[in-house]
């Protein structure tokens, strides 16, 4: 009798296992999974002047060339992606390069203001435009 | 011996007569080897899961499951929601066969437990089950998503705020399955093209001498579906499997022999369901748009059709058919209209004349079922006389 | 005795006419004009309420519920187009009978009169031989796949429909009021039976009022037409298969549904009253759809009447019918509870919800009673 | 308490049931030691099943109340409720229908639910079903539990290739295959084998029984019985009448024991004619078997086969005569109940059958109903009523429809029903034959079995028919319904000279109202009796014994 009570809880704990599993497993697709739209943004944010030219490449896409006040977006997946700057005069010569890894984690869209960003700034991630 | 002749004749009628259709009509149609053979890969790793997720209630003895468009509007149900997440690639599909499967579950045990208070007339209440949760379906899908069941991309909902579109891009999965393991056939000399163009790396290249052209072929799909075959052929071996067919056979005598009877038959139709939810999402990644309101409608019918076109009956059905089906039926759904219109100048004919054959085979299929039924039973009560009998 | 009631009627039913009920009552509160939307029920009990009737031959001998209906649709549709395309020949060929044996009432004046009754009686009159034709042959099938009946009906019913959609392309109607214009052939998707035989039924005899009542503060206009006509038509109809089941006839087709063993212990031939019950309800059909579509005034064709016997199915069932059993009382109940619904539910949720669920409604309840009734036992 | 090892395996304490009131077992007692073969004979409606149904925990005893009394298995009270209990406990049976899958192998069928499984991992999370099955080891234990039964049958064929022998067999081995099986009981095992097949059977058993598994052997075939058995239990109207062993009692006693009224003359109050009566009967039949040379019978049957499922009929002739009362008796299943079905066209047919000379047609109930001839059908509820219509279509449809009365209209064009016709007729007939109901408008479904059987009498009387086929007229009715019934019959033979055939399970009823009695033994008449010849040679008819006095009367 309590052998098979013991049988019956061992069951149900492995299926709550299992099931466990099985969300875990659902959170971390939705993690790894998720498309990001990623907007880079070159306009004036609070102290942080607008660039004259940037140059960004997020993970393996386009290049983006953003002109003063220029705003683009590029789309990546999964929770974690990697951004290239290169920033350049008035007279096309660089002038800085910036590469960071960015996690998102489970926020769907952010905007990375530029400016800031080239600044080495800690808070260039600004809410996504709707 | 003549009448066992007959019978393989019988038996293997249905494939048969395709046979010669397609026979007469590919040429007809103008199609090249290679277009024919690239749209029936294609189709093939589109359909034959949904296909698949038939072969168990057939094995236990509940006819062909007209309710498998459950599991298909479960599956559609998964789609959705990642696709406003915006879950994408794999992981995406897998999420949504994860988000599904708990629905198909639900939605199979109800249909097994409506099916097991209609005993004998299994096949009509699932077909109009199938209708039922439609309306239910309609009402989730249509009202209650972007009102009680949040749903935020506007792309998916109407411009009214709520419901969900007509036709949904799937863009963020599509072929994503299909193009895994991109694979390409082509012959040695294509395959040098190939590579020039190309480079290599990213392709598998399969050569094969005498073949013209160049054809994708969606490997990913087709290993996922011979896992299924292997899970299939497994599954009839196990104790369920027995327990099914046992069932499929007699219900009385497998139930005074202790076999859970209505368990069992709720457990193939959950197992069904469930399939047909992964199937939905296979053959959805492969389309690339989802028709919100069609799409699971046709799934159930083109489905049983193929089966039945393989050869399948509604008591017998083997992976076999399957494949058999699923070449057949798409070769005729893909030839008619090209042969119709070059036979009688009108596409809409070959329109018409694939959608009649479908339902007409459906209808054949079934009263042949009946038919050989009845005839059977009519010799089992023969039997019982036995040969003392004084007919003499 | 309330427990009995509700045992009787089944759960469902009893929803869905409390739920109709409460339809009318929310009505004039959400400003529907409840006067107008009873009229839109009754037209539409008069349109659907013969193909409804069309189920009870076959349920009342066993064969259950007509899922193949759309095969005396059919039937229906090429009486409906034949009697358009030789529409001039019939009258002339009318008028030179007139003359021949000096019938004095049969003149051209009658004949330009009375142009759309006879459309209409020559629709009928071509589709009943060949509704009793198909049905004659889809009855020797259905006999031989006893215990199956409604799954092969229904693919019968589809296989037909799809059948004739390639017929409906091919077959050479000339009128050019039914062919596809740029092609000179083929015929139409929808055919407008204006200037044939619209509202033939539904004009005849029509109650007309128009008024303005005041309930409250509110002004309604009251703007009803009650197609006294076509509720006659349905009358004369349903007088007939009333009576039908009363002769000798009908009551060995009764008994055959009831119990076929003990018909067949009595003598009767079972095969074939079966095969008389499935004429019928195919006879029954065409008829049906010609009243439906001279109400409706278009003629559907192609895969217009896919759906058409899911309806008329749900309908008889919400009138209280079983699978094997089934009275006219059942198909007036059930037509104008399942009309009601769908006329009210538009109106009424559009109003309250500015959004319109009555495809969803429909499916849900029409499905739903369906469901109930395959799922209960037929007998003990 | 008790000592388990002296106790009896199987002890049966002053078990007794009743089915709404009808008793149909009282104070049966009695003990089965291992290894013991019990032989149990009774007529049909002895109580045999019902014991069965009992002892096998069957749904049907506890959905009726229970059963009274109590059982004992090794000493200890048992109460099963589901025959998965029985089963688990060791007690195992052999129906009389096969009950296996026609479909499976021989091996499957013996391991049916029972199969060998291969461990896994899978089995281990979800449960044990999704293991697969161990083919070869189920062929190892299939074909050693085929070799104790002493045949050879290949483990692989599949059933439905099977002569009817080998499936008994592979029955039994399901049986033995069950390790824990010690207690098995046997339902008429041998009444579809040949001969050599059944002596093959009863070797096989007696090997059985040395293993120590206890057997309980029911058949009608006495001889079997008596050269198989160690004791011999006889039933009779639900109570044990013997129990002794088997090297003690002929057959003949055995069969005297099983329908002898005899022995119990002095308490039984309710269905012996008054002897008179008995007298004029014998009178009558020998008259009617002097007259027959002179006059044409009413009914000729000859070498009649009939396809009823269950009740076949292989090859029998008989002759009635006008205004005779004529019997037909014999167990269940041997086709006393084909001959009026076939007859009357109801099942397949074939032979020829004569009706006051002229050949009637077979296999058409037209025909039969056209020459006057009426049924009453055994199986009520499925043939003979309409069960979801009024009494008064239940009563007057057969004439309606063969003799076109209780109609109104213009006939074969337009003929409608005359209810009030129908009402009236009907009404006629409930008081009659005191039919308790509400009126002619009461659904038949509604009525209780005596009732609905008077419904079936007033059915067939309504056909003012010449000859009257009637089948088990008191199946299922109650006592005071049954004489109704009987008495019913009789004085419609009286009073319009109709030839009545009654097939019946009863003995007693048909040599109670008959003239003479048929008794058909495996599809064949093994012959014809006055009902006034003594009880005992109606048994041994019945028990597949040729009679030579019997055969005198059958030509």
């Amino acid at each position: 009798m309590f052998v098979a009570f013991l049988k019956f809880l061992m069951r149900w704990f492995q299926r709550l296992v299992v099931l466990a599993a099985l969300i875990a497993l659902g959170v971390w697709l939705f993690y790894i999974g998720r498309e990001h739209q990623i907007f880079l943004d070159n306009k004036t944010l609070g102290d942080f002047k607008a660039l004259e030219q940037i140059n960004v490449r997020v993970n393996d896409s386009e290049i983006a060339e953003l002109m003063q006040r220029e705003r683009d977006v590029r789309k990546v997946v999964g929770p974690e992606f990697e951004i290239k700057a290169e920033v350049f005069n008035e007279d096309g010569e660089i002038i800085n390069r910036i590469a960071k890894k960015i996690k998102i984690n489970f926020s769907k869209d952010i905007m990375i203001n530029l400016p800031a960003f080239a600044a080495g700034e800690e808070n260039f991630i600004v809410p996504a435009p709707r | 011996m003549i009448r066992k002749l007959f019978d393989i004749i019988a038996n293997n009628a249905v494939p048969a007569v395709f046979i010669i259709i397609s026979a007469f009509a590919i040429p007809l149609s103008g199609f090249s080897a290679s277009y024919l053979v690239q749209e029936l890969l294609t189709r093939i790793g589109r359909n034959s899961f949904l296909i698949l997720s038939l072969l168990i209630p057939i094995m236990a003895g509940m006819g062909l499951n007209f309710g498998m468009v459950l599991g298909a509007m479960a599956g559609q149900i998964g789609l959705l929601l990642i696709c406003d997440w915006g879950i994408v690639g794999i992981p995406g599909m897998v999420l949504a066969c994860l988000i599904g499967t708990p629905i198909a579950i639900v939605l199979g045990i109800f249909c097994g437990h409506i099916l097991n208070r209609a005993k004998g007339r299994e096949m009509v209440t699932s077909y109009i089950l199938g209708f039922f949760i439609n309306g239910v379906y309609q009402m989730v899908v249509l009202y209650l998503m972007g009102w009680i069941i949040p749903i935020t991309n506007p792309n998916l909902l109407l411009s009214r705020g709520y419901g969900v579109r007509n036709a949904v891009s799937l863009s963020g999965i599509r072929a994503v399955l299909d193009n895994l393991i991109p694979t390409i056939i082509t012959n040695p000399e294509g395959a040098k093209q190939f590579l020039n163009i190309n480079g290599s790396g990213s392709f598998l290249l399969l050569q094969l001498p005498f073949f013209d052209g160049a054809i994708r072929l969606p490997l990913a799909t087709f290993i996922i579906i011979a896992l299924f075959c292997v899970f299939i052929i497994w599954f009839r071996k196990t104790k369920l499997g027995q327990d099914m067919r046992a069932i499929g056979q007699s219900q009385s005598v497998a139930d005074s022999a202790g076999i859970p009877v209505n368990r069992t038959r709720i457990i193939a139709i959950v197992i069904s369901t469930v399939l047909a939810c992964y199937g939905q999402i296979i053959y959805l990644q492969n389309m690339g748009t989802l028709n919100t309101y069609n799409s699971h409608d046709q799934a159930g019918m083109f489905s049983i059709a193929a089966l039945l076109i393989g050869g399948a009956s509604v008591s017998k059905a083997t992976i076999t058919n399957v494949f058999v089906g699923v070449v057949l039926f798409h070769l005729m759904f893909i030839v008619a209209p090209m042969a119709g219109k070059n036979l009688i100048g009108e596409a809409q004919i070959g329109e018409y004349f694939r959608v009649f054959v479908s339902y007409g085979i459906i209808a054949i299929a079934l009263v042949l079922h009946a038919w050989k039924r009845n005839r059977e039973r009519e010799a089992a009560r023969r039997s019982l006389r036995g040969n003392k009998g004084g007919n003499a | 005795m309330i427990k009995n009631f509700i045992k009787n009627a089944g759960w469902p039913r009893i929803i869905i006419a409390l739920f109709l009920l409460a339809l009318f009552i929310t009505a004039p509160f959400v400003g529907v004009n409840v006067f107008t939307s009873f009229n839109n029920t009754v037209v539409r009990f008069g349109m659907n309420g013969i193909m409804v009737l069309a189920m009870i031959p076959m349920v009342q001998a066993g064969c259950g519920l007509n899922f193949g209906l759309p095969l005396g649709i059919i039937a229906g549709l090429l009486g409906a187009t034949l009697s358009i395309e030789l529409n001039t020949e019939i009258l002339a060929k009318l008028a030179e009978l007139g003359e021949q044996y000096k019938i004095s009432w049969l003149t051209q004046e009658f004949l330009t009169t009375y142009r759309e009754p006879i459309g209409f009686a020559s629709a009928i009159i071509i589709a009943i031989p060949v509704a009793a034709v198909l049905g004659w042959l889809y009855g020797k099938l259905l006999n031989r796949v006893k215990g199956d009946e409604m799954m092969i009906a229904t693919y019968v019913g589809f296989s037909s429909v799809s059948f004739m959609c390639i017929a409906w392309l091919l077959l050479p109607y000339k009128h050019p009021t039914m062919v596809w214009g740029y092609a000179g052939r083929g015929l139409r998707t929808t055919i407008s039976v204006e200037g044939y035989w619209l509202h033939v039924l539904n004009d005849w005899l029509a109650l007309k009022f128009e008024d303005t009542v005041k309930i409250g503060d509110k002004v309604l206009d009251v703007n009803l037409a009650i197609p006294t006509g076509m509720l006659i038509f349905f009358a004369i109809i349903a007088f007939i298969v009333w009576i039908f089941m009363r002769t000798k006839t009908g009551t060995a087709m009764t008994a055959v549904g009831s119990n076929p063993e003990f018909a067949r212990a009595s003598g009767v031939n079972v095969d074939k009253m079966r095969t008389i019950s499935v004429v019928m309800s195919t006879i029954l059909g065409a008829i049906g759809i010609i009243v439906y579509e001279q109400s409706f005034g278009f003629i559907q064709l192609y895969m217009g009447p896919f759906y058409m016997a899911l309806p008329a199915v749900a309908s008889i069932l919400l009138g209280g019918a079983s699978v094997n059993k089934a009275t006219i009382l059942n198909v007036i109940i059930g037509t104008f509870l399942f009309q009601g619904i769908l006329t009210m539910t538009p109106t009424v949720f559009n109003s309250v919800f500015q959004t319109d669920m009555s495809e969803v409604i429909r499916l849900i309840v029409s499905n739903g009673m369906i469901l109930y009734a395959l799922t209960r036992k037929v007998r003990a | 308490m008790s000592d388990n090892n002296n106790a009896p395996l199987l002890q049966l304490d002053h078990i007794g049931k009743e089915y709404y009131g009808n008793r149909v077992l009282s104070d049966i007692s009695f003990s089965i030691e291992a290894g013991e073969i019990l032989g149990l004979v009774g007529e049909n409606g002895a109580g045999k099943s019902t014991l069965l149904n009992i002892l096998f925990g069957m749904p049907v005893i506890s959905s009726t109340g229970g059963y009274e009394g109590s059982l004992y298995l090794d000493g200890k009270q048992v109460n099963f409720t589901s025959p998965t209990q029985a089963l688990a406990a060791g007690i195992g049976m052999v129906h009389q229908e096969f009950s296996l899958i026609p479909g499976f192998t021989a091996t499957e069928n013996i391991l049916l639910n029972r199969e060998v499984l291969n461990g896994s991992l899978m089995s281990y999370v979800f449960s044990e079903r999704v293991s697969t099955l161990d083919r070869d080891a189920m062929k190892a234990r299939a074909s050693e539990a085929i070799k104790t039964l002493g045949v050879h049958i290949s483990p692989d064929m599949t059933v439905n290739e099977m002569p009817v022998g080998y499936k008994q067999f592979i029955e039994i081995a399901r049986e033995i295959d069950r390790k824990n099986t010690r207690l098995l009981f046997l339902d008429e095992p041998t009444a579809v084998l040949t001969e050599q097949e059944a002596d093959i059977l009863l070797i096989a058993l007696g090997k059985l029984a040395k293993s120590g598994i206890a057997i309980v052997f029911i058949s009608h075939r006495l001889n079997e019985v008596k050269t198989l058995c160690d004791r011999i239990l006889v039933l009779r109207d639900g109570k044990l009448i013997t129990d002794q062993k088997a090297s003690g009692l002929t057959t003949r006693q055995i069969a005297s024991l099983m329908v002898g009224r005899e022995s119990l003359r002095k308490e039984e109050p309710v269905e012996i004619p008054d002897e008179p009566v008995e007298e004029a009967n014998v009178n009558d039949a020998l008259t009617t078997t002097v007259k027959k040379k002179k006059k044409k019978p009413a009914l000729k049957v000859e070498h009649l086969w009939v396809d009823m499922p269950g009740e076949t009929v292989r090859d029998v002739s008989f002759e009635v005569q006008k205004g005779e009362i004529f019997g037909i008796g014999g167990l269940a299943g041997h086709g006393k109940l084909g001959i009026p079905n076939g007859i009357m066209g109801l099942y397949p047919a074939g032979g020829k059958v004569r009706l006051f000379g002229k050949k009637l047609t077979l296999n058409r109930p037209r025909a039969a109903l056209g020459r006057k001839m009426a049924f009453v059908s055994e199986d009520r509820r499925g043939v003979g009523l309409l069960l979801d219509e009024p009494l008064d279509w239940n009563i007057t449809f057969t004439a309606m429809q063969m003799q076109g009365r209780f109609l109104i209209g213009i006939p074969h064009i337009f003929q409608l029903r005359n209810e009030l016709a129908m009402a009236k007729e009907t009404r006629k007939f409930i008081e009659s034959l005191s039919i308790k109901c509400t009126g002619p408008n009461q659904k038949a479904g509604e009525l209780s079995g005596g009732n609905q059987q008077k419904v079936c009498l007033a059915k067939a009387f309504v056909l003012r028919p010449d000859i009257l086929l009637i089948c088990e007229p008191t199946r299922g009715i109650d006592i005071g319904a049954k004489t109704l019934v009987l008495d019913t019959l009789k004085e419609y033979n009286k009073e319009h000279g109709t030839t009545i055939i009654i097939t019946s399970s009863e003995l007693e009823e048909l040599r109670s109202v008959c003239d003479r009695v048929a008794i058909v033994d495996e599809g064949k008449i093994a012959g014809v009796l006055p009902a006034s010849s003594p009880a005992e040679e109606f048994g041994m008819l019945m028990m597949g014994e040729k009679l030579r006095s019997a055969l005198a009367y059958t030509e």
